[in-house]
């Protein structure tokens, strides 16, 4: 396990504000940092704010006529909150988007080639990176020429994820890796993200409701309500929060409780009274 | 006027003519009568709502006449200018039986029509053929619009008098595509080609009869289809086609010295003084110089110099140009010699048959004004008007 | 055989067979997305489909629904067989479902999207709607009750005139539950209806459908990958895996199910 | 053979040869379509615009001279120079280009992730546009195209052929600039194909016209990838405008041949380079066999709604075109 | 402090469905209305009426129409023009054939016809999407001007292919042909326009709008959860062509008084109609009418800037014309691309908010 103090901070963001459409308030006021070769976990409900987080950050919000009115985003000490996309995955910060965001109409082999538009270091690399994602990922390799439109979600998911690899990049944004993969797969992906960090050294900012899985893979995590972050600490130390563990964790003193029991059972966030 | 749109090219020149006459005479004679003349331009992009908007817009400032240069537009203006007795003057274009003045009060079309134009068209054949057309192919190779269609009645009553046959292909706006038609006209080989299109169909037109060999002498266009726009593009291939015309070509007349004098020198030309001496630019002059006779025959006739729509159009309805007046205007022989009445206001029909010299880059009339076959035409003149007149409850007088 | 129902392990009870797939074999040119499927779903219960991503599971759903026709193999329901029909007549049989990929209106507001789901039960003409006053207003009120009823029943009133395109992702969800439900259908088709929510808002979510289940007594079938939810909820589940059906039984049958647990667990799941 | 077959035969040969005319302009469309979604309708306007600047500045016009002395009360209208064809084409391209750089920053930079609607929208206020800017700095008047290129029926095909028909028949004709039009096509549409599907930037351009956002998110740059297809349907309108406006004339009614292009992009497909050359060659024969066969009987002229009833035709089959991508259609 | 929602409970569903929630949008428009009826008639005149409300008034129709089928049901069509001539022809046939009914019954018959050319030309939508969707309905565009510049049974066979209006009285009044006095002209106008917005406020309210907003948004899930899409979609083809056919009926009887097929009912028309309701706001009665507002002042107001004022030649004004145009289309779609109608509605939700930023 990474020790926090000691490492480099990659990402650093301060106190930003997020504003949809010049009226919707949605981040009021959110600080993490990413160090160096670390897993770190952003975890909250739904809507709590985590997508908008990641898209403030590889600037994508644009698009979707949001924008960062307040605070700063820095990477490795530059504020990056006014370059472009493309320059930002030049610098080595590439977002996975939650829902997938496949290209339908290109074969999953070009859907990862197109990962390495950015890269200039020859056509020889990209292959063997390419090999690289085949191997971590061998149902890409049995669909490449089949239209990513047509694939299932979970092969949809391991595109996504091998694109980004593809870029050979130094901080991947990732948004929900688990959502609708089998339990199995699941396991996989996130062994696959440790391995990335492990060998490739590879940081990752990792959004994820799956705080079972996120926190046993992740170093350090954020949890965010309401676009606010709430608590934050190393992962270890949060799996242990009681409240994190009944919100989060779906366990009650003795143990996982059943889904079945949940009927006339009401509950109250200790942090939030 | 219209200098914008699918039919800028004609509309630019045409409305230079119109303007600079008045200019001329404004600055050269101090108006006309002593009154300065004011032409307000509007653009309609040969768009009809734009015309009515345009028509509202300056009936107030007491217009003396409305010259709107496209058939829609003035379809529009024929019930409204009868409710505001304005004078409505469509030279060459336009409804053809508001010749008949008794229907249509204020709606001049004099000299000439579409319907005089056709039967212009069959006579110069006839005068190529000693006189009968006997069986003969003519096409008429039209727009498919109203425009077009105008002449297709009086073509189907003189085949049957003279005997050709008549085939008619159609052309859709804008025209750009008429391989179809043509290859057509290279199979069956028509002895002549009447030719009714405008804008940008003219100059394909001009090129795909090129492009298959159709002898151009024997393809002759109406007037709208005559301007140096027209054939130029064709370049070498379009000499010896043929137009219509009802007025002369060319600025070989006193009063473009005048014009150059007192307008272009002067710096106040309509256009950027390009257009000088185009046929289109003629036009134009001959509809203003047509236009300014009338108010000056108003003036005399009611002794007052600021006349109304009234006396204008009472002026218009008795007009008689004669040489003279032409010659007055520094003009000689420009156009035919003709008078208006109330039964008839649409002149005597006077056209003439125009070429295209590629080498020189020139139009020439070669033939002098002649008749169109009043019999034919007139005919269907007073059937169409009748029937219109039927349609609007109008009793057709002429008081 | 369980031809007259069965009694569940938590005492309730179920009925004869509803829904019965026969054999149905499904291909995409010359990907074979269903091989010789055969399962039924009976009255009242609860039945999973799980498997691995790519297996055949939504186009299982599909089937079902009605949007892809089978190559082979035979649909019954309520003991009749269903001739190959369009979705929105399959709908009027009182068969509902959510989508894997939110599939909601997003020009609309949630009340107007839970409104959609009673389409299938208004009925009053152009004419009648034009003129408004009367029929139209009287029907639009009486079908309006029935929806908000069922937004109370899932806790999102406070959301009912936003637009759904601003609502966060698990919110979506349940208005697309709530469409469903506003249909009053029979059988409820639910494709990973949890997915991306945390614990809480699962926990939620299994409320709403046992509550349904047993207020409203709608069967339902479900897919989710999330074993616990699907081993808790569920009285009976299907495995597929590339196609094929390789389990059926109650959670603890399959849970234990060697093939299951190498296509699918990884680990056995507690 | 009989004559009448003969000339059947004649129309379907022309008919190819407009087709390919149709499809030079298609092209334009299916390049900006593939990359951006963006349905171009100023494609016809930029083929105007193209073919007036090449005239302009061969004859060595003052760009805006009308304004210039409507304001200013001056007499400016020629520098007094002509430039060779070839340069004229050149420095044309590089207005293009810079037109491409402008219509990007200004304009669609702005739209990035709108609807199609709203952007086809744009792209018709953008021919509104740059109409109403073609005309005040050429002037609206009818130019002639003096690029020497061949014209005219090709009378060594003419003579070769007469003698396959009886006296009735006098050979097929064939326009020389037909000839030269599929031949610059041909050229034009295995260097876009190339480019398309083999080239990185190719792929680019088809990722971004999947998903804008996810586009961006892996570091294409739309900025880059929109100039450059905007850029590239400005040389396509160039030829096609060339072509067209050597036929007619370069004046207002170049810009309408887009109507002409989009039957042929909706048979061949929007997205589809090959599906633009197919469907101009359908289009092309159909409407000019229909007008020969059954044209005199219902009164001509059916060109201009025979080719989109065709199209439609044809997609009641096949809904994304010939060659389109086939349109996904998943829950 | 006006502009709350607070405050203004409902305390049955039918009163929360109601067109205006907030009661001070309610006095607002039936002030509006009033204006309408009981003030301009009497101070309008030939140029008002003829070059700014009577266009206004007829096109807000044909935006209203275009917006039930492309902003609400998300079907693009560019034979809007097609559909108006269809209109226009209809009311001109049903003019001539039966002179002495009411021309109101003509113009709603007018609408009916088209609503039936609308709903078959409709037909291919079932299969065909999107742009392609859009491109096919031109078809219908041309192959209609075609049919009514050949056919000559439709303009009663006269030798120009024109087709005038007759005169035609409402309560002894003239409102078509020459002498129709200005006011006259106007209020036929709006009552139709009054009748055809409640018309379409009521459907588009109701299970038949939901159905056609789920297939816009999306048509696979619609047809999943029991949408019959061949019924929404040709319902949302015949009620948009029955606005579009009032208004070419009224277009041709009431504004022009004479029409040519090609001349005013082209392609252009198509785009003009689809701009207002672009520009206005998909999906936005309101915005039907702002649309149609801003597109026919634009001009005139930029015509009478250009010519009048600054006394520039007239064709320069028009290519600037065409110039600010196009810009100004572009720069509001790039501000707001859901058309004027959302600036409003953001503009109330800042002022509901006021005093508070968010
Ligand atoms: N384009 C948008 N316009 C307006 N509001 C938006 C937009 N996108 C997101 N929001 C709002 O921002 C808030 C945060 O959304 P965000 O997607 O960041 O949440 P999240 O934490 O990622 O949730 P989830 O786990 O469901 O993905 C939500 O309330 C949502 O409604
Ligand atoms: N319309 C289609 N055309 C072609 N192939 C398809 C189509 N729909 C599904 N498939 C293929 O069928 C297979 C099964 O897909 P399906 O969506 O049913 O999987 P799933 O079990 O739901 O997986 P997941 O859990 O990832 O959602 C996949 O390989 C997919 O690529
Ligand atoms: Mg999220
Ligand atoms: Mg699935």
């Amino acid at each position: 396990m990474l020790d926090d103090t000691k490492t480099e901070t990659l990402l650093e963001v301060n106190n930003i504000e997020v504003i949809y459409n010049h009226v919707i308030l949605v981040l009021k006021g959110v600080s993490l940092s990413v160090p160096k070769g670390g897993i770190t976990a952003l975890l909250g409900g739904n809507g709590a704010g985590k997508t908008t987080t990641l898209k403030a950050i590889s600037n994508l919000l644009h698009s979707e006529r949001g924008e960062v009115t307040k605070g700063s985003i820095m990477y490795r000490g530059d504020r990056v909150q006014d370059l472009q996309p493309s320059d930002l995955v030049k610098r080595g910060v590439i977002q996975v988007m939650e829902g997938r965001h496949c290209f339908e109409h290109l074969t999953i082999e070009e859907n990862l080639m197109t990962g390495a538009y950015t890269r200039t270091d020859g056509a020889g690399a990209v292959s063997a990176d390419l090999e690289m994602v085949y191997n971590y990922f061998p149902r890409l390799r049995e669909r490449r020429k089949s239209q990513a439109g047509y694939t299932s979600g979970g092969e949809q998911q391991m595109c996504a994820i091998g694109r980004a690899i593809m870029s050979k990049p130094e901080t991947i944004l990732l948004d929900e890796p688990s959502m609708g993969l089998a339990p199995q797969l699941v396991e996989e992906i996130f062994t696959i993200v440790k391995n990335l960090n492990e060998n490739e050294g590879v940081s990752f900012l990792l959004a994820e409701q799956n705080t079972n899985v996120a926190l046993r893979f992740a170093h350090h995590g954020y949890i965010l309500e309401s676009g606010r972050v709430v608590m934050e600490g190393p992962a270890a130390e949060l799996r242990e929060n009681p409240d994190v563990k009944e919100f989060y964790l779906g366990m009650s003193e003795d143990g996982r409780k059943s889904f079945r029991d949940v009927r006339s059972y009401r509950r109250r966030k200790r942090w939030l009274a | 006027s219209y200098r914008t749109g699918p039919f800028a090219a004609g509309g630019i020149a045409f409305a230079d003519g119109y303007a600079d006459y008045f200019t001329l005479l404004n600055e050269r004679d101090g108006g006309i009568g002593g009154v300065m003349a004011s032409v307000p331009e509007c653009e309609t992009a040969y768009n009809a709502e734009k015309g009515v908007e345009c028509y509202e817009a300056t009936k107030a400032e007491g217009a003396l006449v409305y010259q709107p240069l496209a058939t829609s537009i003035t379809y529009q203006l024929i019930p409204k200018v009868e409710v505001d007795g304005i004078p409505l003057h469509t030279m060459g274009y336009g409804r053809t039986s508001a010749k008949n003045g008794e229907v249509f009060r204020h709606t001049f079309n004099y000299p000439v029509n579409y319907w005089d134009g056709a039967s212009a068209g069959v006579n110069h054949f006839l005068d190529l053929n000693d006189g009968s057309l006997e069986g003969r192919k003519i096409t008429l190779l039209h727009f498919n619009g109203a425009y077009g269609k105008e002449p297709i009645p009086t073509l189907e009553a003189l085949a049957e008098k003279h005997g050709f046959e008549l085939t008619t292909i159609a052309i859709d706006y804008p025209g750009q595509e008429q391989k179809s038609q043509w290859l057509q006209i290279r199979r069956e080989r028509p002895d002549y080609i009447l030719f009714w299109g405008w804008g940008v169909m003219n100059q394909v037109a001009v090129q795909e009869a090129a492009n298959i060999g159709y002898p151009m002498e024997n393809f002759m266009g109406i007037w709208w289809s005559g301007s140096e726009n027209d054939v130029l593009p064709a370049g070498a291939a379009a000499d010896g086609y043929k137009a219509l015309a009802f007025h002369e070509m060319g600025s070989d007349f006193p009063v473009f010295d005048d014009i150059q004098t007192y307008v272009v020198d002067a710096g106040k030309a309509a256009g950027a003084g390009d257009q000088i001496g185009s046929v289109l630019y003629n036009r134009g002059l001959y509809a203003a110089f047509l236009a300014a006779e009338a108010a000056a025959d108003a003036q005399e006739a009611t002794g007052e110099p600021e006349i109304t729509a009234a006396m204008m159009r009472d002026a218009m309805e008795s007009l008689e140009i004669t040489a003279q007046d032409m010659e007055d205007a520094g003009i000689p022989g420009f156009g035919p010699v003709f008078s208006v009445t109330c039964q008839n206001h649409g002149g005597d029909g006077l056209a003439s048959v125009a070429q295209w010299d590629a080498t020189a880059q020139e139009w020439s009339l070669i033939s002098d004004f002649f008749p169109s076959d009043g019999e034919v035409v007139n005919a269907l003149i007073k059937a169409d008007s009748e029937a219109f007149a039927a349609e609007n409850d109008i009793t057709p007088s002429c008081d | 055989m369980l031809d007259e129902g069965y009694v569940t392990a938590d005492g309730r009870q179920i009925g004869g067979v509803m829904m019965d797939m026969r054999g149905i074999t499904l291909r995409f040119g010359g990907v074979e997305a269903i091989k010789n499927i055969s399962f039924d779903i009976r009255e009242g219960e609860i039945r999973a489909i799980i498997g691995p991503n790519g297996a055949g599971k939504s186009s299982m759903l599909n089937v079902i629904s009605g949007f892809y026709n089978p190559q082979e193999g035979e649909v019954w329901f309520h003991g009749k067989r269903r001739p190959p029909m369009k979705p929105f007549q399959v709908a009027r049989q009182g068969i509902a479902r959510t989508f894997q990929n939110i599939a909601l209106f997003e020009g609309m507001t949630v009340l107007d999207n839970v409104m959609t789901g009673r389409l299938t039960q208004m009925k009053s003409g152009m004419l009648a709607q034009a003129i408004w006053k009367g029929k139209a207003e009287r029907e639009e009120t009486a079908n309006r009750e029935v929806v908000e009823k069922i937004i109370d029943f899932l806790e999102i009133q406070a959301i009912r005139k936003t637009p759904v395109g601003r609502l966060p992702y698990g919110l979506k969800k349940r208005v697309e539950l709530a469409r469903a439900l506003a249909a009053e259908p029979k059988l409820l088709l639910l494709d990973e209806p949890m997915a991306g929510m945390n614990v809480e808002e699962k926990e939620d979510m299994s409320r709403f459908i046992l509550d349904v289940n047993d207020e409203f007594g709608t069967t339902i079938a479900l897919i989710e990958h999330d074993m616990g939810v699907v081993m808790d909820l569920s009285d009976r589940v299907v495995v597929m895996d590339y196609g094929r059906k390789i389990g059926d039984g109650t959670p603890d049958e399959v849970r234990n199910n060697q093939e299951v647990i190498d296509a699918y667990l990884g680990v056995a799941h507690d | 053979m009989s004559a009448d077959f003969l000339y059947g035969i004649e129309v379907i040969i022309n008919g190819l040869m407009a087709g390919v005319l149709y499809a030079l302009v298609a092209l334009g469309f299916v390049l900006i379509f593939k990359a951006s979604g963006i349905f171009n309708y100023a494609q016809g306007v930029m083929a105007l615009f193209a073919a007036l600047t090449l005239v302009g500045v061969m004859e060595g016009q003052v760009p805006f001279s009308h304004v210039i002395n409507a304001v200013f009360g001056t007499e400016i209208h020629h520098f007094g120079w002509e430039v060779p064809a070839l340069l004229a084409i050149f420095v044309t391209l590089m207005v293009m280009v810079l037109f491409a750089w402008l219509v990007q920053q200004l304009v669609f930079r702005h739209l990035v992730g709108q609807e199609p609607i709203i952007l086809f929208m744009a792209t018709i206020g953008l021919a509104y546009f740059l109409e109403g800017v073609g005309d005040l700095m050429w002037g609206s008047e009818i130019k002639t195209l003096a690029l020497g290129l061949p014209q005219g029926g090709s009378l060594v095909v003419e003579d070769w052929t007469a003698g396959l028909g009886g006296d009735d028949f006098y050979g097929f004709f064939i326009d020389k600039l037909d000839m030269v039009a599929t031949l610059v096509a041909i050229v034009l549409v295995a260097g876009l194909i190339g480019f398309a599907q083999y080239t990185k930037q190719g792929r680019a351009m088809r990722a971004v016209a999947d998903d804008h956002q996810a586009a961006l998110s892996v570091g294409i740059s739309l900025n880059f990838i929109w100039v450059l297809v905007w850029s590239l349907a400005g040389l396509v309108a160039l030829v096609a405008g060339v072509m067209w406006g050597a036929k007619s004339g370069v004046q207002f009614s170049l810009s309408l041949i887009a109507l002409k292009a989009l039957p042929v992009l909706m048979l061949g497909g929007f997205t589809s380079i090959p599906g633009a050359i197919v469907g101009g060659l359908i289009i092309g024969v159909g409407e000019k066999l229909f007008e020969y066969m059954i044209g005199p009987m219902v009164g001509g002229a059916t060109e201009n709604w025979f080719a989109y009833v065709l199209a439609l035709i044809f997609l009641v089959f096949r809904p994304q075109g010939l060659f389109g991508e086939k349109i996904i259609e998943r829950v | 402090m006006l502009y709350r929602e607070a405050g203004d409970f409902k305390t049955s569903y039918p009163e929360d469905s109601q067109t205006f929630p907030i009661a001070f949008d309610r006095w607002r428009y039936w002030a509006v209305l009033a204006i309408a009826f009981l003030v301009i008639p009497f101070v309008i005149n030939d140029y008002w009426a003829s070059s700014l409300m009577v266009p206004f008034l007829i096109y807000a129709i044909a935006a209203i129409g275009l917006n039930i089928l492309t902003g609400y049901c998300g079907q693009v069509s560019l034979g809007t023009g097609g559909f108006m001539a269809v209109g226009a022809y209809a009311c001109y046939k049903l003019m001539t054939a039966f002179p002495d009914v009411n021309i109101v019954f003509h113009v709603l018959l007018a609408g009916g016809i088209t609503a039936a050319v609308g709903a078959a030309f409709g037909l291919p939508s079932l299969r065909i999407k999107g742009f392609y969707l859009a491109v096919a309905t031109l078809a219908a565009q041309f192959f209609l001007v075609w049919l009514f510049n050949k056919v000559a049974w439709f303009y009663n066979y006269s030798a120009s292919g024109q087709i005038n209006a007759p005169e035609r009285f409402i309560f002894g009044t003239a409102v078509t042909g020459p002498s129709a006095p200005a006011w006259a002209q106007y209020l036929v106008c709006l009552v139709f326009v009054t009748f055809c917005a409640v018309l379409a406020r009521n459907l588009t309210r109701g299970s038949l709008g939901r159905s056609w907003m789920a297939i816009r948004d999306m048509d696979i899930a619609a047809e999943i959860i029991g949408v019959n899409p061949l019924k929404a979609k040709l319902t949302a083809f015949a009620v948009s062509s029955f606005f579009i056919g009032i208004s070419g009926a009224l277009f041709f009887a009431v504004y022009l008084g004479a029409v040519e097929a090609g001349d005013s009912f082209g392609i252009t028309k198509s785009f003009l109609v689809l701009f207002m309701v672009i520009l206005g706001g998909l999906g936005s009665i309101f915005g039907s009418f702002a649309g149609a507002a801003f597109l026919v002042i634009l001009p005139v107001f930029l015509k009478i800037i250009g010519v009048d004022v600054l006394g520039w030649p007239t064709e320069m004004v028009a290519h600037l014309q065409l110039v600010i145009v196009g810009a100004l289309i572009m720069f509001f779609l790039i501000k707001e691309p859901h058309g004027l109608a959302q600036l409003w509605r953001l503009a109330k939700e800042k002022l509901r908010l006021w005093p508070f930023p968010y």
